[in-house]
């Protein structure tokens, strides 16, 4: 047994389940129970990292994840968890610990030699130097980085799962100590559902750090008990180890569940955590309060600590944090945690008062105990190498008072609310003069309560805490007249001993007399002295958040916790202001920082965003296809058959398709019924072109532009009957154009009777292409007449395919007779696997997407989002003729703007280059001639390219600035290796310029 | 203006720091001057400092409501870049990127301006090829620009997940090497402190309530400080321009919208590169501090809260554990929102107003810091001539009713 | 997470509604009539006001409706909703 | 609160495809008292006119489904019988309707009655302006049923399912993770149907099974149609 500071009796451990783990190599012993901080104080190490900016040794300042320093690595690889606060983190056996920001060790630290330079390195010193010579600004910055940082990120992807809940509640208590518990109950007890989160994995808060009674019985009894009877309560949900790190609009809070080792793990494993979306009507903030530490030269020694700290590791944790104990206070809090050292048998030396008078009980017990009491007094140094050795103390007039021998100091600067929740969702706060803090006001449906509400002392905290739950229940509408069963037994408020008046006197700066003695840490984190402070002032950087972003005060992890609301007063105090006026840094979350991975939830891997699969996609998988992502889709770009590569494979489904026949699966197409007596008035309004004359039966190909004229959407649109219109969309655009569609209609148009109803899911959509489509489909069974005058280009049939109802499409997208085949999706397997049946002995191939880009590229046909940016209008690609004179439609009024007329605008048009075999690659730019010089004038770009093999060549379409009137002309495409290609502009239409193969 | 230089700095520390001065004078307003501008951002102040260097300007105040440098300009993910797709916002980005890397040199104040590269991903054809077009424009343009395969992503930055069966899978993307960060706030301090040395009164605290004309003139702006006389008026003020412009009954084109950041907990470096994903709305970079720096895409309703929607950055952080998964444990430390002012091309607006003698620049949305050296020179030289430069003359407020809009996020480019 | 209170389905998820800017925002009847600049007006002029704003939502994943709603764009409070009126 | 470490106790939690039913969407004016009486006279329903609310389930036998129930006939391109092959339309199959808008509603009935609903509801509603769209290919109800359904869809949905607020009988569109769909209360084991639309239905049930997994969600087999 190696832990020489183990206090022999007490303390929340077990001591039964012993553990151990190692830090930095070194063996530590502990017990089930115990915090990192706990054990590692316990077997006496009081050093356990390297400040950030100087590396000076460090120690644990507090007990909860307030601390500043105490941040360790854990485990190894990808579970990895850098920057964990070992207050906070319990011990578990056969952990590994590492310390942060020390090499070689953390006892010889190189980078601690920067303290030696720390008079050279103010606040602001990288804004005033390093900038000469520049060259050398990159070398700078990689020692810079090196040196910064902190915990070594996982080296893998992280194994865990992070789990996810919505809930809902009444009143949501965030912290379980005697305010919180108070208020839980009371609610409950008024029929409210209630949600009572504490970040410690027991409840209590600072009952478990003390010797107080609560009912007569222990706190930490008296509050195990009452989360339990609590947690039996059907309407109570009780979460341990749940921190509540934000809260949102509306008052959504979010929490997050650690969730510990699992039977099985490695010691001491984080098994994820689940992050808890909570709803609550109205919120109990008993959050509890800080203490505030106070100034003194050193005062980052290890050995230097909150003395509520030192409390509580001797009561919680039987674990005392020094061998010989001195306090620097301002109230009697410190004599309280005196008398108890001074009890479990760690000699206290001496306690510095700044008050002029302390004359309470509990000074009066401490001086009747012996303990020396010394009265307008302060710690004016700590001394010491690596750990505390002794503490300078002096009268407040600058006289000395001698040196103490310690390895212990407490300081006790007073309590700030832990008002961060409140404040998070805007909350205003007060400054209240006799705490020298600020406090929530009750605002926005957040009810303060106990510490986070000013109050010092456990009676005060029960009483607020049963108020606030019983006024935050009252609001969501429960009260007491109302209450179904209470939950557990126990007066709705328990007695408690009153705390003394605890006779605070703010204590900033400590006063000139005692000298300019430094460094004095206001954020021991951020390495932030209170000479940072004056320099930053002194360079008119006075607001509190210019202070922040100058010096980085409270930017660490521990956002400035402790050190905020101490400079809020030594920023007063050195300007002469009211503290109010100065005021505090903004509150953001977290409130403690939660893993990336609990928020992003379950929404990762295959979970993280859906796939969208057609009736064929397993199918498709089978046939060896390889995909391409079209928004959510995954849809097959083309079937690769032995050896062949996805483009020798394209090639061959663009011949089968030119040759033969070939099936593409393009279920993913936007499918809307436009349903109603207008809704042919309807379309005339959102299309270019002119539908009410289209005779049912027919199909027409339309185009959708936006308010502004540029070109939205297209696809073909058929008449139904005499009331209804079935619209495709591309697949990207499919949604949009629904919501376009339904905003026109609901928001300018309600008096247009018109429904649109998707209809995309219910049809797959089978398109059969080729010269033999028309026997394919004879094949496979159909009682449409197929024949040419019976069934013409730009016409749909309804009828039955391969046994299947089906609407038949003749249109087409490759210039080849075509048939878009629409079957219910339960049915389109069959169907698809029929076609494909009866289309072998034709030669029949199912293709992918490379090969219907290629096909259409032959014919022109523009692609919306390749061919057009949003920023190209009907006029750009040659679609004038479309466009209605008769009718206004959207964007009509747009296409007549100066700069849409202009002759040089980018037009579409189509690109051979010389060199058959070259392929221009899509996106090159185009200029008029071959240069170095830079910027050079471009001409435009490519949008699509491909090699041909139809044509045995390769084509392009590109869009080029007064394209239109210079078909013919010579142009050079930059490739990426800077190769320049020569090209020559052509109309965009390279196979079958009639369109004779459409209407055989 | 005390010049920070070596020697400087050694006999200040000998000295126990104590001889320095303010890095500005905190001006009382005066009851006129031949320049206001309003917004005391990183726009504001460079246009200040360019007046007075620049165009002999020196009668100029910057009127900042708050606190300086407290507005987007403290408030981004500082990604400075510069290979933007159209012709005009290419060169003046360009410029901008130029003016970056003597920036440091030219205040005399260390802006870290860091150039790690701006790494572009790519998740799909479509986004490839529209990678490959901006690469394409930005070499004609001179500015630098490659495309890099899987692989060579693979190697520059080995945390991402390149498999071929990620959710996001990498198909390629773009480096823009001269690209990077820089240190935001340092930015706004340098500027003012700059144009301090150069006469600028640069008055905190002083918001404009209203602005006066006198026969269609821009006259005079109401103030909490009282009312100040101004010749010309510059209206810098990011995400209030629609404000501010309403004072001057204007409408604009702008929408505010929270655009909302977060960073992480210090690590050991692991990330160079910035790494941007516009198809999943993610971009992050570790800073010199080591904090892994976030940011999202904006909320979709316009607002001027500073808090902004949880889902957002709940979307953005599962798009950011999809590509990096070692990221899933490191933790979120501070998560922050701005006001954004976005105009419907997502390009700026630098010009003359309809009331003589007002200018604006305004609906830089989520990419403005890495123009603040360009946006103040250029509208330095607007306000200065009563005439755009030919840099800014394209980003008219004109080109609205023309229909020349330079529409930046319909070509396939990104933001930030 | 702002709750948007659906005058249909009631207080909902912001993630169930898609934002559609200013609300009263008419089309002109007759586009042509307008010169360039009245119609650069319509198309991209907005208000963007800082304070209480009628503005435009659509219930997405809901009940597809459009509405109105009074929001204190600096607070983000609902201050109303209503509907626009049922078809046909 | 269980933990949600993977647990194989069956708790009476399960999860099953309720594969190819009828789904037929009706758009018709709630103001045009005669619509709705159209309705309720041909299929013996009164549509719910309460957002988010279920008509009580009702069998299918009016004399207009009778009638419509004789051989199929085809009108145009969309009177069409969409269930799978195999599938016969019932001699007695229930229907229930739910609100999805205050024009909007959702008629759900057994396997096969597609075409006759729209036939009979479209000779109903002529000439009115009403829209009669069959979708039942589009969709698939995913039954979730037993102690822990609350738990498990608490995990990705927001609404408050509890049953004072969703009572059977009632019903919701809203997101479940990031996919739409129609949440709607059947009993009160509780039993939840959800209604997905058919592409995000692979999403939709691997998400169920991920979040179920923590309540020994069990996973039963459609029962032969
Ligand atoms: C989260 C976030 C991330 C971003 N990331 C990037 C990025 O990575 N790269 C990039 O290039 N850009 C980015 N941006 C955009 C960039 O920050 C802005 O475009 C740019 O900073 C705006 O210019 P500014 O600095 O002058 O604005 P601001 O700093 O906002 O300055 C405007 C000033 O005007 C003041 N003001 C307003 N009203 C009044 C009044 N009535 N009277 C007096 N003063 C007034 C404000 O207080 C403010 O200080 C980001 C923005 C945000 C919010
Ligand atoms: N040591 C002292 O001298 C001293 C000083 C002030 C108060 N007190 C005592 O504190 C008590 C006040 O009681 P109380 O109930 O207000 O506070 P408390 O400190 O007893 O309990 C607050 C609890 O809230 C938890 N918590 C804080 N923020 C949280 C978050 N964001 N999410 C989840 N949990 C969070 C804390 O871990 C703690 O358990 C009294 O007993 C009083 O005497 C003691
Ligand atoms: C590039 C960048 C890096 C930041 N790094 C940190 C950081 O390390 N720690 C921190 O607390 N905040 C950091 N912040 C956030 C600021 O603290 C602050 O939240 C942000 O500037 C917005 O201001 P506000 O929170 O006062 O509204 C950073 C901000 C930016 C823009
Ligand atoms: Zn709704």
């Amino acid at each position: 047994m190696s832990q020489p500071y183990r206090l022999p009796r007490g303390g929340r451990i077990d001591r039964g389940a012993p553990l151990q783990f190692t830090f930095d190599g070194r063996t530590i012993h502990g017990y089930q129970g115990d915090t990192l901080a706990s054990a590692l104080l316990a077997n006496g190490a009081a050093l356990i990292g390297r400040s950030f900016k100087y590396h000076r040794p460090r120690g644990i300042v507090a007990a909860g994840a307030e601390d500043p320093n105490a941040f360790v690595q854990l485990g190894r690889g990808a579970r990895a968890a850098p920057n964990r606060l070992a207050t906070v983190t319990p011990a578990a056996h056969g952990m590994q610990v590492r310390s942060v920001n020390a090499w070689p060790s953390l006892d010889y630290d190189v980078m601690s030699l920067l303290g030696l330079a720390a008079p050279f390195i103010p606040a602001g010193f990288y804004y005033k130097t390093l900038m000469w010579p520049r060259r050398l600004w990159p070398l700078y910055e990689r020692v810079l980085r090196r040196a910064a940082g902190l915990g070594r990120a996982p080296s893998g992807p992280d194994p865990d799962r992070y789990d996810y809940v919505h809930a809902r509640c009444d009143v949501l208590v965030v912290g379980a100590g005697p305010a919180g518990l108070a208020a839980a109950r009371a609610a409950a007890r008024r029929g409210a559902r209630v949600i009572l989160a504490d970040e410690q994995p027991q409840p209590g808060g600072s009952l478990l750090a003390s010797a107080e009674r609560v009912d007569g019985v222990p706190g930490h009894a008296w509050a195990a008990a009452a989360a339990a009877d609590l947690a039996a309560s059907p309407r109570v949900t009780v979460l341990p180890d749940t921190t509540v790190f934000g809260l949102y609009q509306s008052n959504l809070a979010l929490m997050v569940e650690r969730r510990r080792e699992q039977p099985g793990d490695a010691a001491g494993t984080e098994r994820g955590a689940r992050t808890w979306r909570v709803t609550p009507r109205r919120i109990v903030l008993a959050s509890g309060a800080h203490e505030r530490p106070l100034l003194c030269a050193n005062n980052d020694l290890p050995g230097v600590m909150l003395a509520s700290a030192t409390a509580a590791y001797l009561h919680r944790y039987a674990a005392a944090p020094g061998s010989r104990a001195v306090f620097f206070t301002t109230n009697d809090t410190a004599y309280r945690a005196a008398l108890d050292l001074a009890e479990a048998g760690v000699p206290v030396a001496a306690i510095a008062d700044v008050r002029a008078d302390p004359d309470g009980r509990l000074p009066a017990e401490a001086r009747a105990r012996g303990i020396q009491v010394l009265a307008a007094a302060a710690v004016r140094r700590v001394l010491g190498r690596r750990r505390v050795a002794a503490v300078e103390l002096c009268s407040l007039d600058g006289s000395p008072r001698g040196v103490v021998e310690c390895d212990l100091l407490g300081l006790a600067g007073g309590f700030a609310p832990a008002l961060h929740l409140h404040a998070q969702a805007g909350g205003r706060t007060d400054w209240d003069p006799a705490l020298a803090a600020f406090v929530p006001r009750r605002s926005n449906g957040v009810h303060p309560a106990g510490g986070a509400a000013g109050a010092l002392g456990t009676a005060a905290a029960l009483r607020q805490g049963a108020q606030a739950g019983a006024s935050a229940a009252a609001a969501a509408g429960f009260t007491a007249d109302a209450a179904p069963a209470p939950p557990g037994g126990g007066p709705e408020l328990p007695s408690a001993q009153d705390a003394p008046d605890l006779g605070f006197q703010p204590y900033w700066v400590p006063p000139n007399a005692l000298g300019r003695v430094k460094p004095q840490f206001v954020d021991l984190h951020e390495d932030v002295t209170l000479d940072d402070l004056r320099l930053t002032l002194r360079e008119g950087f006075e607001a509190v958040e210019h202070v922040k972003r100058y010096t980085t005060l409270g930017m660490g992890p521990d956002q400035g916790k402790l050190a905020n609301p101490l400079a809020t007063g030594v920023l007063a105090e050195l300007q002469g202001l009211h503290p109010a006026a100065v005021g505090a840094p903004r509150y953001r979350p977290a409130y403690t920082p939660v893993a990336l991975g609990a928020l992003a939830g379950r929404s990762v891997g295959a979970l993280s965003d859906p796939l969208r699969a057609t009736p064929m996609q397993a199918w498709h998988q089978a046939a060896g296809a390889r995909f391409e992502s079209v928004g959510q889709w995954r849809r097959p770009l083309a079937y690769p058959q032995r050896g062949e590569t996805v483009h020798d494979a394209a090639a061959r489904e663009c011949l089968a398709v030119r040759r033969r026949v070939g099936l593409l699966d393009s279920s993913t197409l936007g499918k809307i019924e436009v349903n109603g007596p207008d809704a042919g008035e309807f379309l005339e309004r959102v299309y270019v072109n002119t539908w009410k004359r289209l005779p049912p039966g027919r199909c027409r190909y339309g185009l959708m532009l936006g308010e502004d004229g540029m070109i939205l959407d297209d696809g073909v649109t058929a008449r139904l009957d005499e009331r209804r219109y079935l619209t495709f969309t591309s697949t990207s655009g499919a949604a949009e154009v629904l919501a376009w569609l339904e905003r026109w209609l609901q928001t300018e148009w309600p008096e247009l009777r018109v429904y649109l109803t998707s209809v995309s899911e219910h049809w797959a959509c089978l398109a059969l292409a080729g010269p033999r489509s028309r026997e394919t489909l004879a094949a496979a069974g159909t009682d449409i007449a197929l024949d040419r005058q019976a069934f013409p280009h730009m016409t749909f049939r309804a009828g039955r395919v391969a046994g299947v109802r089906a609407r038949v499409f003749r249109i087409s997208f490759s210039g080849e007779l075509s048939y878009e085949i629409n079957v219910p999706a339960d049915q389109a397997l069959h169907v698809w696997e029929t076609l494909l049946e009866c289309g072998r002995p034709f030669g029949i191939a199912p293709y992918g997407t490379e090969a219907m880009h290629v096909l259409r590229a032959e014919k022109g046909y523009v692609i919306v989002g390749q061919e057009t940016d949003g920023s190209v209008t009907p006029l750009d690609v040659g679609l004038r003729r479309m466009l209605s004179r008769r009718k206004d439609f959207l964007g009509k009024r747009s296409l007549s703007r100066p700069a849409l007329l202009r002759a040089d605008r980018k037009q579409l048009v189509g690109l051979r280059s010389d060199d058959p075999a070259q392929v221009v690659p899509e996106g090159a730019p185009l200029v008029d001639a071959p240069s170095r010089r830079r910027p050079l004038p471009m001409r435009g770009h490519v949008t699509s390219s491909y090699h041909s093999p139809a044509l045995g060549r390769a084509i392009a379409l590109a869009l080029v600035s007064g394209g239109r009137a210079s078909l013919g002309e010579r142009l050079y495409a930059a490739a990426p290796d800077d190769r320049w290609i020569p090209v020559r502009s052509c109309l965009p239409i390279f196979y079958d310029p009639t369109g004779a193969r459409l209407h055989v | 203006m005390q010049r920070y230089s070596l020697p400087h700095l050694i006999r200040r520390g000998l000295r126990g720091q104590r001889g320095w001065t303010r890095a500005w004078r905190k001006a009382a307003p005066k009851p006129s001057y031949d320049v206001v501008i309003v917004g005391g951002g990183g726009h504001g102040l460079a246009t200040a400092y360019y007046l007075a260097k620049l165009h002999g300007v020196r009668n100029v105040a910057v009127l900042e409501r708050g606190w300086l440098g407290g507005g987007n300009v403290g408030r981004n993910t500082a990604i400075v870049r510069s290979n933007y797709l159209w012709d005009a916002s290419a060169h003046i980005y360009e410029f901008s990127l130029q003016l970056w890397e003597g920036l440091s040199r030219e205040l005399n104040y260390n802006v870290m301006f860091s150039q790690r590269g701006v790494l572009n991903l790519g998740h799909s054809a479509h986004d490839m090829h529209g990678l490959a077009r901006r690469v394409g424009a930005n070499k004609l343009n001179g500015i630098d620009a490659e495309l890099l395969s899987t692989e060579q992503i693979a190697r520059l930055v080995p945390i991402l997940d390149t498999s071929a069966a990620a959710r996001y899978p990498i198909l390629g993307g773009t480096l823009q090497r001269r690209g990077g960060v820089a240190r935001h706030d340092a930015v706004a301090w340098g500027y003012a402190r700059a144009a301090d040395a150069l006469g600028v009164d640069i008055v905190e605290g002083c918001e404009v309530t209203g602005i006066r004309a006198a026969a269609g003139r821009v006259a005079a702006l109401e103030t909490t400080r009282g009312e100040i006389r101004a010749g010309k008026v510059g209206l810098v003020v990011a995400g209030n321009a629609s404000v501010l412009a309403a004072m001057a009954g204007l409408r604009l084109p702008i929408q505010s919208h929270p655009l909302q950041a977060l960073v992480t907990e210090p690590l050991k470096p692991v990330l160079d590169p910035v790494v941007m994903s516009s198809a999943v709305h993610v971009y992050v970079s570790q800073t010199d501090r080591g904090e892994l720096v976030l940011g999202a895409g904006i909320d979709a309703p316009t607002s001027y809260d500073l808090r902004g929607s949880f889902r957002v950055i709940e979307h953005t952080l599962a798009a950011t554990v999809e590509l990096f998964p070692i990221f899933s444990r490191v933790r979120m430390l501070r998560q922050w929102a701005g006001t954004v002012d976005v105009c419907p091309d997502a390009s700026p607006i630098i010009g003359p107003t309809p009331m003589e003698g007002l200018f604006v620049n305004c609906g830089w949305g989520t990419g403005g810091f890495k123009a603040t050296p360009g946006s103040g020179w250029v509208f330095a030289h607007t306000l200065a001539h009563g005439q755009p430069h030919p840099l800014n003359a394209p980003f008219g407020l004109d080109r609205f009713a023309a229909g020349a809009l330079i529409d930046e996020h319909g070509a396939a480019a990104v933001a930030h | 997470m702002l709750q948007i209170p659906c005058p249909w389905c009631g207080p909902r998820e912001d993630a169930e509604f898609d934002f559609g800017g200013e609300a009263d925002i008419q089309r002109p009847a007759d586009p042509d009539a307008l010169d360039d600049a009245a119609w650069a007006d319509y198309l991209f002029m907005r208000v963007n006001r800082r304070g209480v704003q009628r503005e435009q939502w659509v219930h997405t994943a809901g009940c597809r409706r459009w509405f109105v709603v009074e929001r204190d764009t600096v607070t983000n409070e609902i201050l109303q909703a209503s509907t626009m009126g049922r078809r046909p | 609160m269980d933990d949600p470490g993977p647990s194989t106790a069956d708790r009476g939690t399960t999860l099953v495809e309720r594969p190819f039913l009828t789904h037929v969407d009706l758009r018709l004016d709630p103001d045009d008292r005669g619509a709705l009486a159209a309705v309720r006279t041909a299929l013996g329903l009164r549509l719910p006119l309460e957002p988010n609310t279920t008509a009580s389930p009702r069998p299918l036998t009016s004399p207009a489904v009778i009638a419509a129930n004789g051989p199929p006939r085809i009108e145009d391109g969309a009177g069409i019988q969409t269930s799978h092959p195999d599938l016969r339309p019932p001699a007695a199959s229930v229907l229930h309707a739910f609100w999805l808008g205050p024009d909007e509603w959702l008629l759900l009935a057994e396997p096969g009655a597609g075409g006759m609903l729209v036939r009979v509801l479209r000779a109903a509603l002529h000439p009115r302006a009403a829209a009669v769209t069959d979708l039942s290919a589009g969709a698939t109800v995913l039954r979730l049923r037993g102690p822990e359904a609350r738990a498990v869809l608490a995990h990705g949905c927001a609404l408050d399912l509890g049953p004072a607020a969703f009572p059977p009988g009632a019903c919701a569109q809203t997101l479940l993770a990031r996919a739409q769909v129609l949440v709607a209360a059947i009993d009160a084991r509780p039993t939840f149907d959800l209604i997905v639309r058919r592409s995000f239905a692979p999403y939709a049930a691997a998400w169920l099974r991920d979040a179920g997994s923590a309540h020994g969600l069990r996973l039963a087999r459609p029962r032969a149609a």
